[in-house]
């Protein structure tokens, strides 16, 4: 299936949870949050949440800024 | 001298908040930081780089152990991105403390007061400890006070602009009717503008521009902790008041004739 | 990071220089001055009370080991009576660094021009290293520095006044002009005011009233300290330039769709 | 040298606005306004005094087809109030020019932003010609301008508070983004306050305190007239740089020797 | 309203002297003096060109039995060099009235002080009535009054720097202890400059660079005209208050539910 | 019937119009305006309107203002 | 003889006033000031006042100055 | 003999030398310095110098100063 993660359209397989999605990104360990069409995802759900078909994902860090 | 403020029952000794952007790498970020002496920093959210993942974390280089981490919705222009902006970070794990902007001219980046209103009364809502960077609007101040900010952050003058404190007159006005601490946010730019505005009263300064910019960003950062140390410190001693003339600071007893 | 001045071949790393009148006692003057960090104090020449000797006398209090004492010539209204106050303060053993300053008019305790200049050239003439304060005119200092003195020390405001730097663009003339170290002297009334004479690159600020009047002068003493330190820093790293406005200092990529 | 400038289609000679409260009575004010040269005075909306209505009526002195009346919304504190008390000024047949008022805190009379930018819109919506009073708040002129306003009219100061134009850089970045006049109404006290304003490149400036207010109302009316023409034509002549210093205004060729 | 100032005993309305240099040719120089309305003009000495004599004389363009004439001593730079031109200006025969100027520095053009009280002296025995160009140095000023200038003139910024009142503190303590007119020279950049010194109480204000230098300098002159009547105006008719906020000027009575 | 003008209550005569009231208070040849229950009453339509019992009724003009 | 007026080395003849050699320069109608030797002379002594030989003569007029 | 210190007259006996004033003083330790009739008198010369007559002595010390 197709979604789009950060702006860019990216092909997953389908019924990956947002767990293995971050797993499979490297980004576990980082302190990182996921938003997906415009609601944030708590940590907690992550395992329970599977991606959908076009979904529209965000992932975020902390970086510098003023 | 022990002389702590508070903001959202959190104590702090340093009156210097200071921004991570806009520096050459994290090590001279966390340099800067360093000599500052700062307590709390911002920072930004933005998407992680998915397809170069490597690079180091910020939080990896200030540790949220040490530093109160204080992430900002920079870059937002409406209420609901600045909103969406603050719970993803709040989902990343540092905590409820946010630094609200909404930003409303890309030119100016002068706060959109209507918008920054809403934000703020959302995500107060929504259990936020919220410090609104605004313009130097008393009635803005009072609204946001009034619906529970932890603190108001008015400007000195436009983000980055070094033209320090533009209207003191403001800021007094702000000072006397605000029940929170008042956090001056935005366009100092040398160390004389910072212990001003610590002579006028504010609990504290947040500035980025005014160290990272700097030539020499780590002396500067040093020159800030400095200056505002010593305009704390004059505000608490109490200044002598001003007169147009003229008192000898020399005996006028006990001339030679 | 050693940073240090000259004055007449002695080198000093403290850019304030205290006064030492006006204090509640002697031990008041050293606690002050202790926590000023200052290398050099001023003190003036006055007649000892010879019916009521015992009183300790003020160089026990600040031993000239420790301290560079600068006797002034306050209080004097001629060059005639400058000079002979110059003399017997070096004939009173503390060295041949003399504070001139001679007074115009008693209201406002404003130099007399002409009068310092005839004083400072026989001083110099006599072998004193002299410091002349002076207002804050350029030609007067291009004289001053001319004939040989070590320094000049254009004011701020008038002695007492607590109004800061009046007209900084007199003091960048002076600066521009000046080989010889320029020393604001008199007139600064808070930390901030400190901070602001040496960003603009002065070599240090010599003061009294601003300290010894402030309701707690050892807290003054300790903000003008951090205030001179952090001017001399923002100085010598280099300020962001200003502008009407803005740049951001959050990353304008990886915003949230 | 003819320079007129338009609000809303109208065409004006004289640059200033004057209101017409604080006077003695109405043969003060009629003077005023006359010395003023003003062709444009701003009125309040009140109630008939029901018990007591033989006074005067303030238009019977200030005659609508001399003046161009605009009536304003002072002491509304809702755009609710502010909307209502325009419809009833517009009624009263003086046009649909008003001059829109929401005070968002009695102590400082501050404006609110966000209910001047509501009924602001509203106006707009219903036919009427706004002239917004509104902090000096750069996106809240471009909001105000963006949605119609005939003129943007941020404040030097508080209303009565005559301390002049306290941020001219918020001024100048208003002007550089406008295309609508900008008056700056309220805090103007004296003539080179008001001759400043319009050397920053403002079309008008609009007052009342000041010149009511002062000891001799009418000669202050006068002063007012004759600053803000002689800023007006300083800011077309086009002055001479600033420098640090200098340059000699008489020949330098031909000294004696 | 008849509202006048003298100097050694000639009467004078109109408050602004202009200077007659810079200008592009002697019809500009006409035709800026008479927009200006100044009843006094300087003017400066200098060799007849012997080789080409035949152009137009200044005084045929600025007939003095119109305007006082004031010849200044520019370009001297000893009190020597002074006397000598003002005794060769009164010999040309336009009366007795002298502009001293003695320059200390050719860079800044600022006036040497001693040089400047020795050439007073001096002038004032051999009978002229002198006007001396001073820094604004409260002392100078003071001699130069008790000596017997028939006024004195300070600074207000380096000449031609266009700065405007740099040091109005001096300024007012010259005002306040002066028994002569006190006419600021130099410096002044534009309109709200000249109606400021005016609103200190200054008798005068003596200005060249400023409105020959503008881009319309006829234009200019004008509004020097304006701004001075302006500021005299204010300053006459009792300006408002300061205060931090805030005072209605529409009734706080009447309003609608 | 009792309204209130301007906040104070007042005893009217029944059916009487805006006009016939604007005339009884003195105010026909002056520059006021009229609002019924928060509604601005136009000139046009004070004839055609007949005060009814309670109505808050504000009558304004200008005064000096700034 | 040889004089300096106003910086130039001149030539005139031996004798001569300081009338005439003001008439000789054309300036007898122009608001001018004459000074010999760094003195001042007054008007009326023009006509007793002959030229010396390497006097140093001064001759002034006004200028447009601020 | 009678002579003047810091504006007091003062009884003293003949031939009393500086050193032996400044003694009877209580200044010998103090940073002092002695200034006769106007003009300074340097510590090496106080032994060899007798206060005179009618002299007009001076001395002085510091205090506090800005």
């Amino acid at each position: 299936m197709k979604v789009t993660i950060n702006g860019e359209e990216t092909e997953l397989s389908n019924g990956i949870t947002v767990t293995a999605l971050v797993e499979s990104l490297g980004l576990t360990s980082k302190r990182v949050a996921v938003e997906i069409n415009r609601d944030v995802l708590s940590r907690e759900r992550w395992n329970e949440t599977t991606v959908q078909d076009s979904d529209q994902i965000e992932i975020v860090q902390f970086v510098g800024g003023g | 001298m022990s002389d702590q403020y508070e903001i959202a029952g959190r104590s702090f000794t340093s009156r210097l908040i200071v921004g991570t952007g806009k520096y050459r790498d994290f090590e001279q970020t966390r340099e800067a930081v360093e000599e500052s002496g700062a307590e709390m920093v911002t920072v930004a959210v933005r998407r992680v780089n998915i397809t170069d993942r490597d690079k180091e974390n910020l939080l990896d280089t200030l540790d949220p152990a040490r530093y109160t981490i204080l992430p900002n919705t920079a870059g937002c222009y409406t209420a609901e991105d600045a909103v969406r902006t603050a719970k993803l970070a709040r989902e990343a794990g540092v905590g409820n403390l946010v630094k609200l902007e909404v930003i409303g001219d890309e030119k100016t980046l002068m706060p959109d007061v209507p918008a920054t209103l809403d934000a703020a009364a959302e995500l107060v809502r929504d259990g936020f400890d919220v410090l609104p960077y605004v313009t130097d609007d008393p009635v803005a101040c009072l609204r946001l006070q009034d619906m529970g900010c932890a603190a108001v952050m008015p400007l000195a003058a436009p983000i980055g602009s070094g033209l320090g404190i533009r209207n003191p007159y403001n800021i007094r006005i702000i000072l006397e009717q605000s029940t929170v601490p008042v956090i001056v946010d935005a366009g100092v730019g040398t160390a004389s503008d910072a212990a001003r505005v610590m002579e006028l009263g504010c609990a504290a300064v947040l500035m980025n521009t005014a160290i990272a910019g700097a030539e020499d960003p780590i002396r500067m950062a040093r020159a800030m902790r400095l200056a505002i140390q010593a305009g704390r410190d004059a505000y608490c001693a109490g200044r002598i008041g001003m007169k147009l003339y003229a008192t000898a600071s020399s005996p006028i007893t006990g001339l030679i004739d």
